[in-house]
């Protein structure tokens, strides 16, 4: 798949006269995991969608490996075949009537043969575990289905780097964790993953790595660090995650010892200092 | 709430489903053609008969669903069949009459309205509108026209939850109390469907523009080949029937 | 009002489609045509498209007792013009056809003259007219003057094809514009109040798509 | 606002051959807090529609007080004074151009006189929270505003018993908050509210009483005891609550103590513990 890094450089964007974005950088490290949070409406998906090529910033550039984006028709083609956006709403990406037809979508659009857009299908399906639904109707998936279908289909381009918007938000128990196995065998197919979340906790145990947007600008770095900051997080208008809350307030982390990152690590802490 | 239509449904569910649409079209339309072309009996009522026959049994269609599918259509039958038994006579002031004429084509209309649903039923039962859409496209339908009529599909499966929820959510609010209130819940109910329609237009369009869209919409339809021993019983079945007709009829 | 399958004599069905085939050919080429210039017109059209089919789902109060849907041609004629509705009624129609078993095949051509082709190009030529005097009039009368224009196209159909013994095709006529005026009337004048206060609502809450349309 | 208690009993409900609902019975006592639990697709919203009259059960009945539900045009009339449901997408509940139009139309289908409906709308938007939204078209409103507006809508009919599908469903933390605030005013005015959700967390520690659907039946009783059962909660697909699953990792609740429903009370019974 290649190793790509993508990145976003003092990126700035207004609607209607209200600025989203304003001198926001973003780096994406190839391999990495990368969850990007803020809260609803602070402009996650504005940074993905110019991150993705579809959105011009108004200033500062999209870097791609060491080139800038360019928004012609041909930078655009290019660039789709390396970074696929997936959005929140699968309704607005899937529009075949059935799950196998709608995956050929992107790789007929490359202009594949027959055969190697057949095979691209099947990789597609099988990578999100939707193998046994190829041939389902759309309109007969659930919700967390549709997801992974419209996943799929951004897979099916074999980009190196894939941008989710949301993935796991309205998904049940169940169905988070099938995206999350999904999450896990991309990884493993040489696919780097960026996502946004509004979920603190998933986001703890899930990157490597994260970036909270707040007032237009956005702060990276290590996921302990970042979501244990209760400054950060209230002007961003998120929690805390609850296993950095307790062990905070059970004083587990004095040692210096790194901060837990999920319910496992969690009791690990707790019990050591019990001990 | 419903994922979608009953009939649409039994499409693709139908064990037929994998079947080439082609010879389930030389079936289905064999049945109509002949149930509607030839004489009532007994050409009708055995085109009628192997329609149900074939519904009921290989394409493992639901008794109920198809009562259900066949009520509206044989409605406008009866009704329309009525019409026809009854004659108008203006002569020495308006009058009704029923005669052995009129009795013969009402029945024969009936025979071939109730034959002729029944063999729509046996392709709209078993083929989904996708795989249909498809075939019309390989026999030259302008792309652009197919395009819009898969999205016309898609678009009203997205938004007849919506429709459902929108009426259902005006009904809790007493919005079908009355017949003024009805018609403004009706007017309500139209505006935010066209609204709802427009804006899953308008983000689809940016959804499917990361995939490559340009304004065509392909997809790559599932292999499947045409099933000779299915052709050859359909030719056999037809050809029996008009022939039994033809024999029948004449006495 | 469909005519169900295998209503129409073949001879008939053949002839009524022959006559809608142009109408729906130049509809089709439209639509082809405004891709080429205008690709985003692909997903509107779905949106129309869909927003007809579902319309006609909508259960409209009931006067005389008998519950009735709207068509959904007047008001698709007068926001999309005729040369559209055309193409998307037949789309509409196939997709009752084959999904709620309204309408037939071998109909099709029939159901689309006076569903998709008189009652649109009523609706807009009336339209026309009218909206220079009132706009809610024309909206009015588009509507409702379409609904009556299908139904009317649709008694001929049926009376051309069973002509009465004793009257022939006038005592046809009347007869089955008698028998589906019960629905068909009042059907006209509830779809044409219920357009105007879509368009009204609309002018609300969409005006910029509206003025997108040109309306 | 009055009491009213309303209860299923032994409904049935199938759709396409599909059993949802399988002699499922819940009984919804007057000022308690419910909340209906079960992954998507358990059939939640079935029952809540039910609940609400929209759908009439193949089987079983609906009781109302002492009555039984009648679905006849009166019937519902008068049982949709006492009991309004809200389902989870606001959009498909919003039809007006701004809020205060929106939030009336339900008031003037009461045919009440002009003062009385804006009395209501008033009163519905403060209790909600949206006084200052009023004016605002429905379009320019956040997800969580909307979600608020269309319970507005519902709470300006003055019904005893509110049903939510998913009520923050969707929401971030902020939207979330507010929810609850929402929640907490319209007990406090006397209206009980049943709700579904996915968020065992959340309906721990909101919820007076749960009830789990599984299989096509519901299972009511005591939050902790029922979010606690690591059987049920396999059988009907949803996880365990972090903090009883932390309780029991750690031990907490040895000595019969009622078992935690938040971090507050997990953090006092950690210490208590250690003491």
């Amino acid at each position: 798949m290649g190793h790509l890094s993508l990145a976003a450089r003092a990126v700035t964007v207004s609607y209607g006269g209200r600025t989203v974005l304003c001198a926001a950088s973003l780096d994406v490290r190839p391999g990495s995991r990368l969850a990007l949070l803020g809260a609803n409406g602070s402009g996650k998906t504005t940074l993905l969608r110019v991150l993705s090529g579809a959105l011009r910033p108004d200033a500062g550039q999209v870097r791609v490996g060491p080139d800038a984006l360019r928004h012609s028709r041909a930078g655009l083609t290019a660039h789709r075949q390396q970074v696929q956006l997936v959005l929140q709403d699968p309704d607005d990406q899937l529009f075949a009537a059935d799950v196998a037809r709608d995956v050929s979508f992107g790789p007929l659009n490359l202009r594949l043969a027959e055969d190697e857009v057949r095979s691209r299908v099947d990789e597609a399906l099988e990578v999100l575990g939707l193998r046994e639904l190829a041939e389902r109707p759309t309109h007969q998936l659930s919700f967390g289905q549709r997801k992974r279908v419209a996943i799929a289909g951004a897979v099916a381009m074999r980009p190196c780097l894939l941008l989710l918007d949301e993935p796991t938000a309205g998904l049940d128990a169940t169905g988070a964790d099938e995206m999350l196995t999904a999450l896990h065998r991309l990884e493993e197919w040489g696919t780097t993953v960026l996502l946004s979340t509004h979920d603190v906790d998933f986001a703890l145990a899930w990157a490597t790595e994260v970036a909270v947007v707040e007032a237009g600008r956005v702060l990276q770095g290590d996921p302990g660090a970042l979501l244990g900051d209760t400054g950060l997080l209230a002007r961003a208008r998120l929690r805390r995650p609850w296993v950095l809350e307790l062990a905070d307030r059970l004083d587990v982390s004095r040692g210096g010892a790194p901060s837990p990152r999920d319910l496992e690590s969690l009791v690990a802490a707790l019990t050591d200092f019990r001990v | 709430m419903s994922t979608g239509f009953a009939l649409d449904d039994a499409a693709w569910a139908s064990p037929w489903r994998r079947r080439a649409v082609g010879e389930k079209v030389l079936l289905a339309g064999g049945l109509v053609g002949v149930g509607i072309s030839l004489p009532v009996w007994p050409g009708s009522v055995l085109a009628a008969a192997a329609a149900l026959a074939i519904l009921l049994g290989p394409a493992q269609v639901s008794p109920r669903v198809l009562a259900r599918s066949v009520a509206a259509p044989l409605a406008f039958i009866v009704v329309g069949s009525l019409s026809v038994l009854v004659s108008l006579r203006w002569d020495g002031g308006p009058g009704v009459a029923v005669t052995e004429e009129t009795r013969r084509s009402a029945l024969s209309v009936l025979g071939h309205g109730t034959a002729g649903t029944l063999g729509v039923l046996v392709i709209a039962a078993t083929t989904p509108m996708a795989d249909l859409l498809g075939a019309l496209r390989r026999l030259r339908v302008p792309d652009a026209c197919i395009d819009v009529a898969g999205l016309v599909y898609r678009l009203v499966l997205v938004l007849l939850a919506t429709v459902v929820q929108m009426g259902e959510a005006q009904a809790a609010r007493l919005g079908y109390r009355d017949r003024r209130t009805t018609l403004r819940s009706s007017a309500a109910l139209g505006a935010g469907l066209l609204v709802r329609s427009w804006d899953r237009a308008r983000r689809l369009e940016e959804g499917l523009a990361g995939r490559g869209y340009t304004g065509s919409l392909p997809s790559l339809d599932p292999p499947r080949r045409t099933s000779l021993p299915f052709v050859a019983t359909s030719l056999v079945a037809l050809g029996a029937i008009t022939t039994a007709a033809l024999t029948m009829g004449g006495s | 009002m469909h005519i169900a399958e295998g209503f129409l004599p073949p001879l008939h069905a053949a002839g009524w489609t022959l006559a809608a085939a142009p109408f729906v050919i130049h509809g089709g080429r439209a639509v082809a045509r405004e891709r080429r210039e205008r690709p985003e017109t692909t997903l509107l059209l779905g949106a129309a498209g869909a927003f007809t089919f579902l319309l006609s789902a909508i259960k409209l109060p009931s006067i005389t007792g008998s519950s009735s849907h709207p068509t959904g041609v007047g008001l698709g004629a007068v926001l999309f013009r005729p040369p559209v509705m055309a193409f998307l009624s037949t789309v509409v129609l196939l997709f009752q056809a084959l999904l709620l078993a309204h309408g037939g095949l071998t109909t099709l051509g029939a159901n689309v003259f006076s569903m998709g082709v008189a009652g649109p190009w009523t609706a807009y030529l009336v339209w026309c007219t009218v909206r220079r005097v009132n706009h809610t009039a024309a909206v009015f009368a588009a509507v409702a003057l379409a609904d009556l224009a299908t139904y009317a196209v649709t008694a001929t159909q049926l009376a051309l094809a069973f002509p009465d013994p004793a009257t022939g095709f006038s005592g046809a006529m009347a007869k089955f514009l008698g028998v589906f005026a019960v629905t068909q009337v009042p059907l006209a004048v509830v779809e044409g109040l219920l357009a105007v206060l879509v368009l009204r609502l609309l002018g609300d809450i969409a005006r910029p798509e509206l003025e997108r349309l040109d309306m």
